[in-house]
Parts: C-alpha cells; sequence; structure tokens
C-alpha cells in the first residue's frame, strides 16, 4: 500500500459510485425534489406574504434540507453491502476509512452540493434578498458536507440492524441538532444582512471534526455491520 | 506490571459473582445518604436568600443532571473498553447502563423544567445548555433502539459501541455551555476549581445526596449487570455452580 | 507504509483535525454567536436597531415602575458602566427584583428604549442564607457584591 | 407541619421534583431487580431442562 495507490482507489470509488449515479438519475434527484417540494409547500400553506416566509425561512431551508439529505443515506452503504462491494473494500488493502470518506465526499457530490446550488431558487421562492444568497451558500457548503458525515457513521451503524430507516433518523439527527442550530444562524443573519462568520466558524468546526472523526466511525461501523 | 486484576475483569464468573458481593455495600450507604440529604436539604438547610425554600429542587435535580452525564462517561468508557480489548464483560456493562442514564436525564430536565418556571420564569428555554441534556436524551434512546435493533449480540455490542463513543463530544459541550456561552442556567456551584458558593448547611446535604446517588448507580448498575451476564452466559458451565 | 507508520499518520491527522477544530470553535466564540449584548455594548451602538435579541444585565434599583392595574412596567437595565431602560408588559417572575440578573428578550427601539417579550430571570451560583445575605449587604454598604464570600461572614 | 409542605409557596413546583426523582430511585432499583430475577429463574429453567437427572433443583 502506498499513498499515490490510496489516492487512486479514492478517486476510483468516486467514479465508480458517479456513474452508478447517473444510471439511477430518479435515486439521485429524489432527495432534491423532496428539498424543492417540502420548502415550496410553505408559501402554498402557511402564507404567500414574504415578510412572513422570510421570517421562517432559515429553519425551513435547514430541517428541509436535513430531512432531504438523510433520504439518501438509506442507500449509501447498503446496496455496497449486498452486492459484496464493501467487502471488496475491506479486503483490498487500502484503508477502508479513506474509500468510505471518498464514498460520503460522492454522496456529498449528488445530494449536498445540489441542495446548496438549489438554495437561491428556493430561497427566492421564501422571500431570502438576492444579498443573502452569498452566505447562505456558504453555510449550506460547510452544513451539508457535515450531515453527509453524519449521515455515514449512521448509516454505516445500521448495516447491521434489520430495520434501517426510523432508526437512521434516530441516531443521525441528535448528531445534526449542532448543524441545524447554527446554519439557521447563520442563515438568519444572512437575510438580516448581518456578519455571519461567527455561525460560519461554528459550522467549518463541525465540519473539520467530521472530516477527522466520522470516517474512522462509519469504517469501524462497516466492519462490524459486514460479520 | 501484574495484569492480572484486568484480566479477572474480563472472566463473567469472577465478575458476577464480585458484583452480588458488592451490591448491598453500595445500596446501603446509598440509602442511608440519600435519605440523611433529604432531611438535611428539606429541613436543616436554610433557605436561600433570593430563592427561598425553592431553591431546595437543587437537591434533586443537580444529583439527577450528575448521574445523566456521569452514566454516559461510564458508558462510553466501557464501551471504548469493550471495542479495543474485545472484553464481554465492558460490552455488558455499557447495555446494563443506557436504560438507567435514559430514566435519570429525563428526570434532571423534568426536575429543570419545574425550577426553571418559578425562577427564571419558564419551563423551557432553547439555552445550550438545556439543548445539550436533550440531545444527551437521544443520545441513549439511539444507542437502545441500536442495540435492540441488531439481532446477533456480538454485532449489537460493538455498534452500539462506536455510536456512544461517537456520542462523548456532547460531554464537553454540557459541562462547559454555561461558560461559553451567556447561559441563563447557573454556573456550577459545587463542582468549580475554586470552593463552592454554598455555607456548609446548605452543602453538605447537596454533597452527601450526589455520593449517595452515584453509590445508588453503583448498586443498580451491579444488579443490571448480573442480570445481563447470565443471559449472556446461558450455556457456560459456571451457572450450574453458581445457581444451584 | 508500516503497521507502525500508518497508525501515527493515523494519531497525527486526529490531532491535527480536532484542534483545527477546536482553533475554529474558539474564533467562533469570539463573535456575538447568541445574540446576547450588555448595556455597554447597547450604548456603544453594537446592538442592532429593530431585531430581537437578548438583553442581559441587573434591575438598577428604584427603577422598576409599575402601571396600577395593568401590567406594563418599565425598569432600568444596568451593567454598572451604562444603563437601558426597558419596557415590558405582562408577568414577571419570582426572582425579578431590584439588583437581580435579568435577561430580557425583545427589540430595541430607535429612541433607545428595549421592548420586551419575556423576561427571564437569571440567578448566579451562590446560595446562602438570608441573614447571611444581610450581613454581607451590610459589609457592602447595602450592595450585594458581585461574587460575595459566603465564608467570611459570621452567621448570626 | 403546614408549613413544611408549603415550601414556602413553592411546594407545586418542589414536590413534584421530588416526587418524579423518587419515582425514578424506585422504579430503577425494581426493575433491575426483576430483571435479575427472571434471568435466573431462566438459566435455572435451562439447567434443569438439560439435565433430566435433577428436575426441579434449584426451584428454590
Amino acid at each position: 500500500m502506498s499513498a499515490p495507490g490510496m489516492v487512486r482507489a479514492a478517486a476510483w470509488v468516486v467514479q465508480r459510485d458517479l456513474r452508478l449515479a447517473t444510471r439511477r438519475p430518479a435515486q439521485v434527484l429524489q432527495p432534491l425534489a423532496f428539498f424543492a417540494v417540502v420548502t415550496l409547500l410553505f408559501p402554498l400553506g402557511y402564507t404567500p406574504e414574504l415578510a412572513k416566509l422570510r421570517a421562517i425561512a432559515p429553519g425551513v431551508l435547514w430541517v428541509a434540507a436535513l430531512l432531504a439529505s438523510m433520504l439518501a443515506l438509506e442507500s449509501l452503504f447498503r446496496e455496497d453491502a449486498e452486492d459484496g462491494t464493501l467487502e471488496q473494500f475491506v479486503v483490498s488493502g487500502q484503508p477502508l476509512t479513506i474509500l468510505l470518506l471518498a464514498k460520503t465526499a460522492t454522496h456529498w457530490l449528488l445530494t449536498g452540493l445540489p441542495l446548496t446550488l438549489m438554495a437561491p431558487l428556493v430561497g427566492g421562492a421564501l422571500g431570502v434578498p438576492f444579498a443573502a444568497l452569498g452566505g447562505i451558500l456558504s453555510a449550506l457548503v460547510l452544513g451539508t458536507i457535515s450531515l453527509s458525515l453524519i449521515g455515514a457513521v449512521g448509516a454505516g451503524l445500521t448495516l447491521a440492524s434489520r430495520r434501517g430507516g426510523v432508526l437512521l433518523s434516530l441516531l443521525t439527527l441528535p448528531l445534526a441538532v449542532p448543524v441545524l442550530i447554527f446554519g439557521a444562524r447563520a442563515t438568519e443573519l444572512a437575510i438580516a444582512g448581518d456578519s455571519l462568520t461567527g455561525p460560519l466558524y461554528l459550522l467549518g468546526a463541525v465540519a473539520v471534526l467530521g472530516i477527522t472523526l466520522a470516517p474512522l466511525a462509519a469504517a469501524a461501523a462497516v466492519r462490524i455491520g459486514l460479520e | 506490571m501484574d495484569w492480572t486484576w484486568f484480566h479477572k475483569f474480563g472472566s463473567p464468573p469472577h465478575v458476577y459473582r464480585l458484583a452480588g458481593v458488592l451490591t448491598p455495600w453500595f445500596a446501603w450507604p446509598a440509602a442511608l445518604l440519600i435519605l440523611g440529604a433529604l432531611y438535611g436539604g428539606l429541613v436543616l438547610a436554610p433557605p436561600d436568600y433570593q430563592q427561598g425554600d425553592g431553591f431546595r429542587i437543587i437537591y434533586v435535580h443537580a444529583p439527577s443532571a450528575w448521574l445523566a452525564v456521569m452514566i454516559y462517561a461510564v458508558m462510553a468508557t466501557a464501551a471504548g473498553v469493550g471495542l479495543i480489548w474485545r472484553m464481554k464483560v465492558a460490552h455488558a456493562v455499557a447495555a446494563s447502563c443506557a436504560g438507567v442514564g435514559a430514566w435519570f436525564t429525563v428526570v434532571s430536565l423534568l426536575t429543570g423544567m419545574l425550577w426553571g418556571k418559578p425562577m427564571w420564569g419558564t419551563y423551557w428555554v432553547w439555552d445550550p445548555r438545556l439543548t445539550a441534556q436533550l440531545i444527551l436524551l437521544f443520545l441513549y434512546l439511539g444507542f437502545m433502539g441500536l442495540r435492540a435493533s441488531i439481532d446477533d449480540l456480538s454485532r449489537a455490542d460493538r455498534a452500539s459501541a462506536v455510536l456512544a463513543l461517537v456520542g462523548v463530544v456532547n460531554l464537553p459541550i454540557i459541562r462547559y455551555s454555561v461558560e461559553w456561552w451567556n447561559s441563563i442556567h447557573q454556573a456550577p456551584s459545587v463542582m468549580k476549581m475554586d470552593r463552592p458558593s454554598m455555607p456548609f448547611d446548605m452543602l453538605a446535604p447537596l454533597l452527601a445526596m450526589l455520593l449517595g446517588f452515584t453509590l445508588y448507580f453503583g448498586a443498580v448498575l451491579l444488579i443490571r449487570l448480573r442480570a445481563e451476564i447470565l443471559r449472556r452466559e446461558r450455556n457456560a458451565s459456571w451457572i450450574r455452580e453458581e445457581l444451584t | 507504509m508500516t503497521p507502525r507508520q500508518r497508525r501515527l499518520t493515523l494519531v497525527v491527522g486526529i490531532l491535527v483535525g480536532v484542534s483545527a477544530a477546536v482553533a475554529l470553535a474558539v474564533r467562533a466564540m469570539n463573535e456575538n454567536v447568541m445574540f446576547f449584548f450588555d448595556p455597554t455594548q447597547v450604548a456603544a451602538g453594537e446592538a442592532p436597531i429593530d431585531k430581537r435579541f437578548r438583553l442581559g444585565g441587573m434591575v438598577r434599583p428604584g427603577t422598576v415602575v409599575r402601571e396600577p392595574g395593568a401590567l406594563e412596567m418599565s425598569f432600568v437595565v444596568t451593567d454598572f458602566q451604562k444603563d437601558v431602560p426597558v419596557k415590558y408588559s405582562g408577568i414577571v417572575p419570582d426572582l425579578f427584583r431590584e439588583n437581580q440578573g435579568v435577561v430580557a428578550h425583545g427589540r430595541l427601539g430607535a429612541d433607545g428604549t428595549f421592548v420586551a417579550d419575556e423576561i427571564l430571570a437569571k440567578h448566579d451560583e451562590n446560595y446562602m442564607p438570608p441573614e447571611v445575605a444581610r450581613a454581607i449587604k451590610e459589609k457592602h454598604g447595602g450592595v450585594m457584591p458581585v461574587n460575595p464570600d459566603v465564608r467570611s461572614v459570621p452567621r448570626t | 407541619m403546614s408549613d413544611f409542605f408549603s415550601m414556602g409557596g413553592y411546594a407545586l413546583f418542589l414536590w413534584p421534583a421530588y416526587a418524579v426523582t423518587l419515582l425514578a430511585i424506585v422504579v430503577n432499583v425494581y426493575t433491575a431487580r426483576r430483571d435479575l430475577q427472571s434471568a435466573r429463574m431462566e438459566a435455572r429453567r435451562r439447567l434443569s431442562a438439560g439435565s433430566p437427572g435433577d428436575p426441579g433443583r434449584g426451584q428454590s
């Protein structure tokens, strides 16, 4: 095993997952559609008044992003565990941590990143001013990275269990609460036109901590789940 | 260094017997301390200059909050030991902790609400300290839910151990939230660097309660642990000697 | 990489990651994440106008005015440097009294008056019997010091 | 005595707080002991089922 070999293996994992995703576009599009539909329900179900929508926009955006990113988690490891791909990872000689980090990165590329890019559209419908978008986008980028990482731990832990769905949310949501709080706070500040560096630093701290520790925990969980 | 003592703790029959012997040594002092502290806290301690008799809720709130956090620390430590040294008894300890921990987390939240309403003016604020304690409850529930959903005991042990370790990040947040943020929750009165901010006749019942609750948890843990070991070792030969 | 090197890389990686996260969190702590302002900050114009935030401080003695027969009241929140007048309509908690810590949720008007929609009383970690509190107050000329020394005062 | 129970007007908050705590203390001891009892019973049942030579032993 060598460092370049590791990088090549990780890149291969990313490519493979992206290729698989293009073959099953519905699976990729579902969480994004969910995100759009949930946020757009609020102008219809709550009030079309932009001033009122703007007040709840931070919470709506982040809760919808959290739930949407969780929708895509179920399939993160389960299919690969069933068809033996994860077994291959374990015996490949490459560190499982890195391979799972690559898988998580792909999950983010396919859900977190598109969610972030949809924010201007969805935010506009909720009355978010154009000037706030820069701040909201940076908060969403950092926040969705953390959500993918936390979700990877949850998805790994539920591999061994009979029923994934509800349990996955029970495990993942409490760990995701800080992301939700800091993300919504950053969005609130951005909409109000204030400096949002404070919550952005906190989102960054969560993301860095997640990148450091979550792949280790996910690897331990996947090993247990595969036995 | 002699590691036999450590290996002894990996032996289920030894731990089963030891737990049986130790239980009364935890249970009786706990009962005496809690009863004494109850009298001291409700009768002997003077009312507070600001909160009057209402401050006496501290004698149930602080010990249960302490237990909620301490039990999680014990659980995560045991889970880590079980994971690293593949020690079945340690996993049994972790499994025995979760239920008690969840109970006392609920108690700390409820007693806190009952204290907050008359003093702060609200049952609940979304304050860092309170929110972190609520997350602690969800972590306990997640731990138990994960265990319950995995049929194979060994996998359930190790998967839940990973979760317990991941959840440890919540503990420093609970401990230091009142210092990091402008929390409405008071700073610690007893567990602080310099001396406690209480006169002796208020402090003594509180310390007795804290120690009493800790010993009480020790007794409950030992009983639960014995049940857990019995169920895990159902086919071992030592059980025959033990039960006949 | 040998297993030994691998372990070393892992440990170094964790250390770097965790310290980076802690550094970011510490930087964040220097910002006002929780929307909490004291009267000095309000006087310096740091607090936003007409946006909900939390104002914390002490209730200045002799400033609590209640409208007879109504829930309206006003008082002054101070941090012993600057004062902010507060208006509130509603029921206050038991611990709300003069010289007592208070956290007010509400908005700052353009005239410098803070209109609160929620008043929470904050108490510190000090507990003592009333007679000790009285003795400490006498010693300090009628004012409770910020961190009263409970033990130096003899019980009466 | 009624002074004691009124707790300076805080009875409505103080006594429920103590009651909840007491409930938790009692319930946890009770469930732990019941748990151990049932684990013991089950182990005994297994033992007697596995060794027909001494049926009913350990049913003390």
